[in-house]
Order: C-alpha cells, then structure tokens, then sequence
C-alpha cells in the first residue's frame, strides 16, 4: 500500500541525549509484527531514499500504528522536523513478519517444502509442526530477544502474543539504564510479562551482555521443569542475533531473526538488499530482506556471507 | 485529471503512443532495468496496463549472486548501486520468468549483460520474437562486476561487435544500452548503429564512489558504484543530445528523471522515450504521473502528439 | 573551538601542514579556480590567512569576455556554468592583478587556460617563480569555450604536450586539472605525469546541460556547461581513488565538496590537500569549517598531523 | 555581511493566487535603496544556490529590512516554508543601489574619470554635475518607472529620496487591479506621492504599458512650465527599461535601471552574472550584476549583447 499517512505524534522519547523519539501514523493498512514501513522523510530530493522503519505497536481499532526511531544521519534527522498533522508518504506495511508459534510451525511446514520440492521428508515436517503445536499446549513460552533499538519491533510481537494467550518473556541488553527507559521500558512494564534486562556497564539490570542472560535461562531450563521455549525471536546487533541462533538451535529451539539492510526501493524491484541464505539442501541462495525478509529463519541466515 | 472546457484544441485526445524499431508502445514511458525487478513488483502501485513497457533487470547466461552488501550508498541527489548484476540466469529467466511476463499488459523489454561476445549471442539466440518479448535491451555498460559489460561499452570496436552479434542471433529489435563513462558518446553511438542497432537507450550509470569516514573505507563492499538519479539529470539530457545529433536511430532517455517535467527534458533533448528508474524507489507512482504530465503539457502546449517533442529543443 | 580536557592527546596540537610540489600550505584547504574571483571577493567573509591558499580565476593570454547569459543553471544538488573563461588576460592579469596577489597571506595559485600548446607556453613564461605566485594550475579541462581546453584533457598525447611546454618555460611547479570527461583517468594521470607535473588537481566539471521546458530551449545560452557542486562527489571521490592509485603524485581533490566530512572524504581516498568551488556559493565560510572540522577529525582519530589521513580508505 | 537573519514575518501579500509574500528580517547590516540579499533558503543542499531579493523597506532604527517576493520556482517555494522566528543565512546587503540625484552626480563624474582615465573631459563632468545640482535647487523630480514586481525595489528608494525632501513620481504598470493591489499599491498610497498607474487589461488605471503613460508625462513636460525631471529610476521587465532609456537619454535625463541576472556567489567572485556594458568611450566590458550593479547607468547598457 502507498499512503499519505497523517502523522499524529512525532516526539521525543525519555532523554534528549538518546536520541530516540516516537512517531505515530494514522492511516496504514493492516499490519503485522515484524513488518516495517518505508517512509519518504522529506517530499523534496534530500534525502533521496525512503527509509525503512520498524512497526512497534498496532492499534487496529483506531488504524493507528507507532514506529520508535533513534536519529542517526541525515533522512532521520529530516524526518525530526515533520509536525503532528503533517502527511508522510508510507510505503507498506512491507515484509514478511515474525511467526507467532502456531504460525512458525505452518511456516517451518511450508518452507520445508518449498526448498525441498522433490524430496519426501514430509515426516520430519509433520514431526516438527506436531513438536510446536505439542509445546503450545504445554504452556510453553515465546522469548525475545533484543538488542539496543532491535526491542522496538519486538514489541508489537509481544502485543500480539500476548493477545493470543501465548506467554512472553523478554532479554533485553542496552548500554545503560536511561538507554532502556528512553526505549521503552515502560511499555514492557505495562504488559506485565518477566523482564531480564542487562547494561553494559550495571546501571540496571543485570551487567554484561543480553546473551549472558539468555544463557542463564536457557541453562536453568535445561535442568528445571520451567515452561519449554516455543519460539525465540530476536533483533539487535549481527553478532548478538547470531550468538542466539548458535544457542537455540542445537537445543531445537526454532529462532527468527530479524535484519537489517540498506534499500532501494523496499518492495523486491532492485536487489539492494540480498541477503545470502542456506536452502535446507545446504545450497547458497539469494533473499530479499525487503520481501522475503525482514524476518528470516535462524537456520538459514548465512552469517559470514 | 480536470479537463479545461475553453477551447476546442483542449478537448482533443493527445496521441501518447510511439514506434520505436517498429514496436508500439502505448505510451513513452518505460520503466528501467533493475530498478523494476521482473515486473511484477510495483505492480501493486503501479499498474502495468499504464505504462509503455518495462525493462526487466538484466540477466547474465549463467545465474549470479551479484556484490556483497552494502550494495547501496545515497548521495546528494543520486544512488550509488554495486548490485553486481544477480540474477537468475539465462535458463531459470526463459523457463520461470518469461511466462510470467509472457502476461503482462504491456510492452516488455529484457535487459542482457555478457562477459564475451558469445555470451551475448547465446541469450540473443535464445530469446526470439516468439518469446512474447517486445525487444532485446543490449547493456553494454554495467559498470559494477569485474571484466564486465562495462568494456563494451567504453570501446566502441566491441561495442559494435556485441551488436552485431546480438543482431544475427535474434529476430527481436535489438536496443544498445550505452555507459556515460566515455570521453565522446558520439561515437559509440555510431559504433552501435554500425553493429545494426534498432535503438540506443541511455545512460546507463556513472561511476563513482562514497566513503565511511567514520570506518575510513568503501561505503559499497565493491568499492565502487553506480550513480544514478538526478544528480546525474545534466549529463544524461547532454549525452541524448549528442547523440540525437549524431545517429538517426530512436533514443529511450534515462537519468535522474523524478518528475513529468525532467521527463519532458529528454524528449526535446531528443528522445523518444524515457525510462524511470531510481525514481520510483521515492515514488512508485511516478510513471502514471510522468504520463499524465507529458499528457497534459502537449495539451497546454497544442501539440496533438507526444512525438511532436522529440528533439524540439535542438530545433529539429 | 571549545577543547575537550579529557586527556593528553586530546591537547595535542594537529599538524595541519602539508607540502605538495615543494611547496608548504599551511592547511590543506584551498579555494578552486574560477569560484573564488581574483582572490579578495570573499576576504570579508572568509580571512585570506586562514586558507592553506587560493586558486584564482583561470587566465587565457588575451582577455576574453566569455559567453553569454543566463551562464548559470541550477540542477538538482548541482550547478551548471557556462563562464567560457572570462578573464582580463595575461598581460592584465600581470600588471593589475598580480601585485594585489603578492599582499595575500595565502599561497596563491594561479589557473591558466589556452587553445594551442604555444598559448600554454606562452602564458608559463610569463609566471614564473618570482611572480609571488605558489605554483601554475594547467586547465586542460574546461568545458566551456569551443575548440577550448577541454580537448587538451581528454587526449593524452595533448595533455602531456602541454605539461611537458609548460613545464619546460616555467620555475613554478605545476599541477595539472583534469577534466572528468574521459573514459579512464588513470590514462590522463599517468600522461601528466610523463610530462612532468608536479601535482594533480582533479575534478573539474562533468559536461551537462537542462533544458527549459516552457521556453523548449537549453537554459544555458551557450547549451552545455560543466555540473559541480554535491551531485558530482561520488564521481570525484572515485577519480581521486582510482588516480592515487595509479600515480605517485600529490593530488588536490574537488568536486561537490560542501562540508568538512566531504573534504575527509576525499583525503580518505587520496587527496593530500582539497579545493572548494561551489560549496563557497552557498557558504562562504565553508573553508573555514573545513579547516576547523579536518582539525577536529584528526584529534578524535587520534591523529597527529592531517598527512596521515592521505588514502588511508585505500589501506595505504 | 554574513548575517543569520531573524525572520520577523513571512506572509502572504493580498491575494493569494497573485503569489506574492513579504518577508521581513532582523538582523541585516545598514542597507542602500537598490541593494540586495542573497538569501540561503533552505538549511540543506536542495535547492543549492541562494537566491538574490531586493531590499524593498529599510527601518533603521528597528534594524528591520523588508524585501518582497513572487513565489516563482523551487528556491522561491522553499522560502515559503521559513517561519517567523527561523533564522535565514544572509550576505549582504550586496551590490550598488541606486544614487539619488544629489549622489547621482557625484557618480556620474566618478565613472566618467574612471571610464576615461587619460582624457581631459573635466569641464563635461562638472558641468553635468554642475546641471544636476542646479536641477534639484530648481524643485525637480525623481521618477521612478517600474514593470511589474520591478516596484520593488524602488520603494526603498521613494523612500530614501522622499526623507531628503526630493520629490517623487511613480509610474507603475501592472498586469491587472488585483496584481497592483496585491504587490504593495497601499504602501505607495501611503507615501502621499503622485501614481501614474497603467493596467494591460484597464481594471486599474490607464489601460496600456507604463510607458505610455511615461511618454504622456513626459511630453507635458515639454512644452509646460512643470518642474524638471532629475532622474529616472527604473526596475522592471528588459525590454520596459530599454524603453525608458530611449525616451530619457535623448532628453538628457539620468536614468537608472536595475539588471536581473543569475546569481551564483553574489560577491564578484565566480563571473556568473556578467552584463556587457560600454565605457564612454564606446569599447565593450563586463561588469558584473552582483558587484557593480544591480543598478547600471542607462547608457551603459548594451540591450542586446
Ligand atoms: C527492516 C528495517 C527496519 C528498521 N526499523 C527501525 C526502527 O524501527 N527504528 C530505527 O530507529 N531504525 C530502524 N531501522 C534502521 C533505519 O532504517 C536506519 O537507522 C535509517 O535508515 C537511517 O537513516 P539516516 O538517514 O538517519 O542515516 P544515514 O546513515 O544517513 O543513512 C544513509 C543510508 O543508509 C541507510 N541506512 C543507514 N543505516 C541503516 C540501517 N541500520 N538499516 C538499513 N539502512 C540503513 C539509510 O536508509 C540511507 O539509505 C530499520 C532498518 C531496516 C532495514
Ligand atoms: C538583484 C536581484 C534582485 C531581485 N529582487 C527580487 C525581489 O525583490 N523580489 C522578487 O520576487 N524577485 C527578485 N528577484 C528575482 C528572484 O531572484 C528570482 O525570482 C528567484 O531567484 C527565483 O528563484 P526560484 O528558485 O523561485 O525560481 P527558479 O526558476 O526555480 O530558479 C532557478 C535558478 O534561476 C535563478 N533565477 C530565476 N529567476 C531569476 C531572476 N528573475 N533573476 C535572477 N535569478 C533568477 C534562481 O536564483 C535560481 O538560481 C531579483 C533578482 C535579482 C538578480
Ligand atoms: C539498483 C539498480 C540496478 C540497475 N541494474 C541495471 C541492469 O541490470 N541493467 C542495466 O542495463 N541497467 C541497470 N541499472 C541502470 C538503470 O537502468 C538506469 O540506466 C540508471 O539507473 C539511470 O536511470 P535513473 O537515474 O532513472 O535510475 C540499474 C540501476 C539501479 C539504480
Ligand atoms: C562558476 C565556475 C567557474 C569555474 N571556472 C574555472 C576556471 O576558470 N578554471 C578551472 O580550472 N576550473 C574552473 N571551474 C571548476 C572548479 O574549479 C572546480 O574544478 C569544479 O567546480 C568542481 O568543484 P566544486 O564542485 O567544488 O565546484 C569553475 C567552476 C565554476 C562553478
Ligand atoms: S530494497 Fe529493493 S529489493 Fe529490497
Ligand atoms: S554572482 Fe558571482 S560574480 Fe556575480
């Protein structure tokens, strides 16, 4: 969808220093989470390119929908500038989202098949559909994972899961405390679901990185009869998504991981943004993180590409 | 769009349509190679049934992943790309993609880069009149992969020689794709007229380049880039011009055009047709928008015709 | 400039000296020709004594009174000029203004533009060392005047002639300008250097041209001009890397440069000194931002002397 | 000057469709009738150039300068959008204004010197000067002709001459009632001075081009005992000030006329505003808009370079 949206709210969120700030559109159309938008900050020439933005929450009865974003050069700095009231030319909601755990095991079902059109394993599909749908009624959890701003489009997962009655369970590593509260701690407090969040360097939460944690929990489980992880969804820095993928899948936890890269045209036309990803018959092939992506499966993204 | 009721030249229908190597097309606006992907993808925004045709990305005989990312990088005005040419290659283009296009509401045009002569031949064998495919685009001058097309396009003997390969192997028309990276644009115009093209469409992307300060390298992993979009507008209108002047061949004009009125440049520079490329990544509308302005600027200015512009601004 | 008291390197003073040709600038941020007058335009604006030098107006050995108006079309992050080298002339330029140059607390270089070998030669042995004057700029490259420089800069063969001329009747280092006009640059570089320059000074401007759609005639009287200012950056960051690479000679980087991130830019990819031509239009205090965000630059990176940050993207 | 401006006001000028504004600035060096500022309208690269406005009001004591604008282009578009209170990047006041008549003879003799530097052609100058001096004690008149947005200017001037107690006389010719109403006709009012007003389609005034009107007056001049006309200055389309220099010159009255040209710099430095003039003794040399002019003494002028 191509819409001039009407911009709501565009604010500072917490501390100035952050930089990060709050937008609000009414005006999209259905969204789902892990989608983002492509913006065009300015109507003029500068910046030439739209930029694509994360939704972090969806409120579909009043067709509004929030982005978070930190201002980090020229097309955000721009996009600084435009009032409550203004209109923005969206692009979107573009992408595949993140997989709520019954959605996840169509998913894995159908990917399965897609890469593999010839090959008969439909049992190990059906076997991994059943795992996720046997551990959904055992109560299991789906657990975020976030890195720096990568907590924003996880939020509006988190809404959805929670909507579904599907437990959440949020890692979050910041460098320090006025990061996360200027992030949006509040509205994961609101949700009211566990919180383990880090810092860098121990203002708040636990010191060291979100992984470390994550490590903790994972480990406890192993030996607890604590509810089993359905599903990790993550966003933040390469390394950090990666390190989570390492952990979770040898433990059979699916993972979705959420990337970044610089776009064109934001709709699958110009090939700026590939992404090189391992087919399940271990071949090299080329994604779109626009199209096919934002979100990709933790298995198959192609780390040192 | 309102119709002014004044006068009766107002009311009068202006033919858009033009002929270019003997294909029609409906309108002169066309969408260029790899920034439309297979067609397909704007159509959401842009239908298809509105255009004059579309360019799809090109395609190499053998399929390729293209660069490294970041294959990106703004500049004022312009888009730096290093795609690297990814693309599914000859095989996969004729059996997945083709049908496909074999559908669509309007003209297509494919877009083929080679390493060899021969490697141009071979897709101009393969792709026939009876392909669905409205003509053959020969890009002589990508200028992002390594011993690439871009020599074609920068020597006008082989410049020539690539046409004319491509001619003999194919009933389709066939369309050179010029590079502005060349002292005189004159004369690989001429070089490929000689090679026997139907067509010249230009320009294709200048080189250049952008640095990370803070990283102090490349922002393109491939170091180098194309750069396109308005910023490169001037060189592109100058270079339809020379060559309008030089070679009596159609030219589909490319550059940096975002809007009907840059689009109008290139028309009195010279050209034929237009073609839109990174100006759709800011506006998908902009082809229908290109088309209604071109539309109502012959009307504004009596002219029945879109092709009564071609090269008015040279005096012709 | 506020300094930051945080710890010892921090207060280091950074050597913003560089030498090219044997000659010391006291900041590597220079004024390009043809942008910045005679030299004193600017003074009220810009302190003389706070640029590392001054390019002044490029001279022909007769006066010339240039092309008609309109000369100037803006572009998107661009302008086009079409000056065709107004100028008072040699024997002008030697009485009227070199005695004013020699007051400026600035290196100052002088621009000379001909239309033979012999108009180059003539103009060197007229300016020589003890002219007060910092070094020659050899225009092989501007667009602008038929039958003018342009062709010295894209031929080798004349491009190393006239060096070669100039070199041999003048004391003055000389540095060549070199027109991005061409198919490769390394080519011109290595011509330049055969015959003799002491330095590289590139880019000048990329030939172009706009069009006025209402009145259906080029905006520029004289059709064509040269594009400068941010549209052309990529392409002469990418000239500069690809010259740096090939000849070992200093070179002074131009071309788009509006801010002191563009100017690291081009130090990045190997420029030992940069030169401001349009950026002055819209700022004429760019220079000394230039100098004060270089200096700034180089004390966050840690680096003692801005001769450090020559190239360093190219991993030199 | 390099000033960052305080804009005071930023609004629309009568009717709306007429696409004229008023700007009012804060913060601008002592300014000259005839002067311009070349205006950095947008803090980005887009558009590039800055864009030159006359200086149409000059308040000293408030240090206010008002200058009058058409909406025409992109630069024009942009400036629209500068709110009071915003800052605007200024240079200037540039270039040479207008001489008064008393001024005007002092210039008239310095450029005859520096014109003709060898040639003994004291007794011309003086007496020219001698004549002008003459003219202003005999009550003569400044009249001002102007085409369209070319009144601009020349209200800086009214004023000036009006606060020396020289008498003025507008001829203004306008498209149409609404454009004159529109491009500041009260301020004129206000000034308590005679108008000789023409409208191209008779709403307003004399039905025709101004100067019809100028020739009527001129030729009551002729053969009455009306006071003398000292100078003329004039701003408007190219071919309307030719005219008046080929009526006025014969007559051995002054004129002054205010050249438009593409700016780049504005300072004389970059040649980009080249005007062709001749030197008295008929050679042809460039001057430069930015620099020597905007305002050009009638015979200098070469119409068709
Ligand atoms: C799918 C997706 C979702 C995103 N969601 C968010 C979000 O919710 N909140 C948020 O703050 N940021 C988000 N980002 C990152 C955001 O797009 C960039 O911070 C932004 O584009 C920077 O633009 P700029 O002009 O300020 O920076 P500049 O560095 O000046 O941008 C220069 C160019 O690089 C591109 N670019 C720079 N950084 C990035 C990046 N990290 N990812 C992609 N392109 C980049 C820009 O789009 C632009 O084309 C997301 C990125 C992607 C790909
Ligand atoms: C000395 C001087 C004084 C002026 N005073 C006034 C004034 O008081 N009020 C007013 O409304 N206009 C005045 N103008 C004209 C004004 O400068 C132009 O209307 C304005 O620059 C148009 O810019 P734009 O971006 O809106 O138009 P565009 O057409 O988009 O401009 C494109 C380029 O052409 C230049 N340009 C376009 N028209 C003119 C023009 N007529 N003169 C010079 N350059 C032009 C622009 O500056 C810009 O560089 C004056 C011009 C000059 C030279
Ligand atoms: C992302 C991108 C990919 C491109 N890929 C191709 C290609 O595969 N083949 C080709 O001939 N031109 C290619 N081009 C060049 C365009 O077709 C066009 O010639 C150029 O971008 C100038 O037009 P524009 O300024 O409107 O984009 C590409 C351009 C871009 C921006
Ligand atoms: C108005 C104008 C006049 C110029 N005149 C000359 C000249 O006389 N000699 C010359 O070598 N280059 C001339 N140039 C080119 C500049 O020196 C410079 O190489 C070019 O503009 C690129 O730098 P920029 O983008 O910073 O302007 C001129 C450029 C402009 C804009
Ligand atoms: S951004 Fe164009 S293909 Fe993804
Ligand atoms: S505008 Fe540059 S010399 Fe006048």
């Amino acid at each position: 969808m191509l819409s001039m949206a009407t911009v709501l709210a565009n604010e500072t969120m917490g501390a100035p220093e952050e930089g990060l700030r709050r937008l609000v559109l009414w005006g999209i159309g259905a969204a789902r989470p892990g989608q983002f938008l492509h913006i065009q900050v300015s109507a003029h020439l500068e910046p030439l390119l739209r930029r694509p933005l994360s939704i972090a929450r969806i409120d579909q009865e009043r067709a509004e929908v929030t982005l978070f974003y930190r201002v980090q050069g020229r097309g955000t700095q721009v996009l600084v500038g435009v009032q409550p009231g203004e209109h923005l030319s969206v692009l979107g909601p573009l992408g595949q989202g993140f997989s709520l755990p019954a959605q996840l095991s169509q998913r894995l079902q159908l990917s399965h098949q897609s890469d593999r059109p010839n090959a008969g394993h439909q049992g190990h599909t059906n076997q991994q559909g059943e795992v996720s749908q046997a551990s959904v009624q055992a109560g299991g959890e789906l657990w975020l994972v976030a890195g720096g701003i990568g907590v924003f489009p996880l939020l509006a997962l988190a809404q959805e899961a929670i909507g579904q009655g599907i437990p959440v369970r949020l890692f979050w590593g910041g460098t320090h405390k006025q990061f996360l509260e200027s992030a949006g701690l509040s509205y994961w407090e609101a949700l009211g679901i566990p919180l383990h969040l880090t810092t860098l360097d121990g203002s708040f939460g636990r010191q060291g990185m979100v992984t470390d944690e994550l490590d903790t929990q994972l480990s406890l489980r192993s030996f607890s009869s604590l509810p089993p992880v359905l599903e990790v969804a993550t966003c933040g820095p390469r390394g950090m998504m990666r390190a989570v993928v390492e952990r979770c899948l040898p433990q059979d936890i699916p993972v979705e991981v959420s990337l970044e890269e610089r776009m064109g045209c934001g709709v699958g036309a110009c090939l700026g943004c590939s992404v090189t990803v391992r087919s399940d018959n271990k071949s090299l092939r080329n994604k779109k993180v626009c199209q096919d992506g934002p979100v990709f499966r933790g298995e198959e993204v192609v780390w040192d590409a | 769009m309102p119709r002014r009721e004044t006068s009766a030249s107002v009311e009068a229908a202006i033919d858009l349509t033009v002929q270019m190597a003997g294909v029609e097309f409906r309108n002169p606006v066309i969408t260029a190679s790899g920034t439309y992907g297979f067609g397909s993808e704007y159509a959401p925004y842009c239908p298809l049934e509105a255009l004059g045709g579309i360019t799809v990305k090109g395609i190499t005989p053998q399929p390729r992943l293209g660069n490294p990312v970041p294959r990106l990088a703004e500049t004022p005005a312009g888009l730096l790309n290093a795609i690297g040419l990814e693309n599914p290659g000859l095989e996969e283009f004729v059996k997945v993609v083709l049908p496909s296009l074999r559908e669509f509401p309007t003209q297509v045009i494919a877009n083929i880069s080679g390493f060899s002569v021969e490697d141009y031949a071979l897709m101009a064998r393969t792709l026939q009149r009876d392909s669905g495919l409205a003509a053959l685009e020969v890009n002589i001058s990508c200028p992002n992969v390594k011993h690439g097309g871009m020599h074609f396009g920068t020597d006008p003997k082989s410049a020539e020689a690539v046409i004319r390969a491509v001619k003999q192997e194919t009933d389709l028309p066939v369309i050179a794709k010029l590079s502005p990276n060349v002292t005189d644009i004159r004369e690989m115009a001429r070089a490929v007229a000689r090679g026997g093209a139907d067509a010249i469409s230009l320009i294709n992307t200048l080189l250049g380049m952008s640095i990370d300060i803070e990283k102090k390298k490349p922002v393109l992993a491939n170091t180098f880039g194309g750069l396109s979009g308005p910023a490169v507008r001037p060189v592109a209108v100058r270079m339809v011009w020379e060559v309008a002047e030089t070679v009596d061949l159609p030219i589909i004009g490319m550059g940096g055009i975002s809007s009907w009125q840059d689009a109008v440049e290139f028309l009195l520079a010279g050209a034929s047709a237009v073609s839109l490329g990174t100006g759709n990544f800011q506006n998908p509308r902009l082809p229908l928008e290109v088309v209604a302005g071109i539309e109502a600027y012959c009307r504004r200015h009596g002219f029945s015709s879109v092709r009564e512009l071609t090269g008015l601004a040279r005096g012709v």
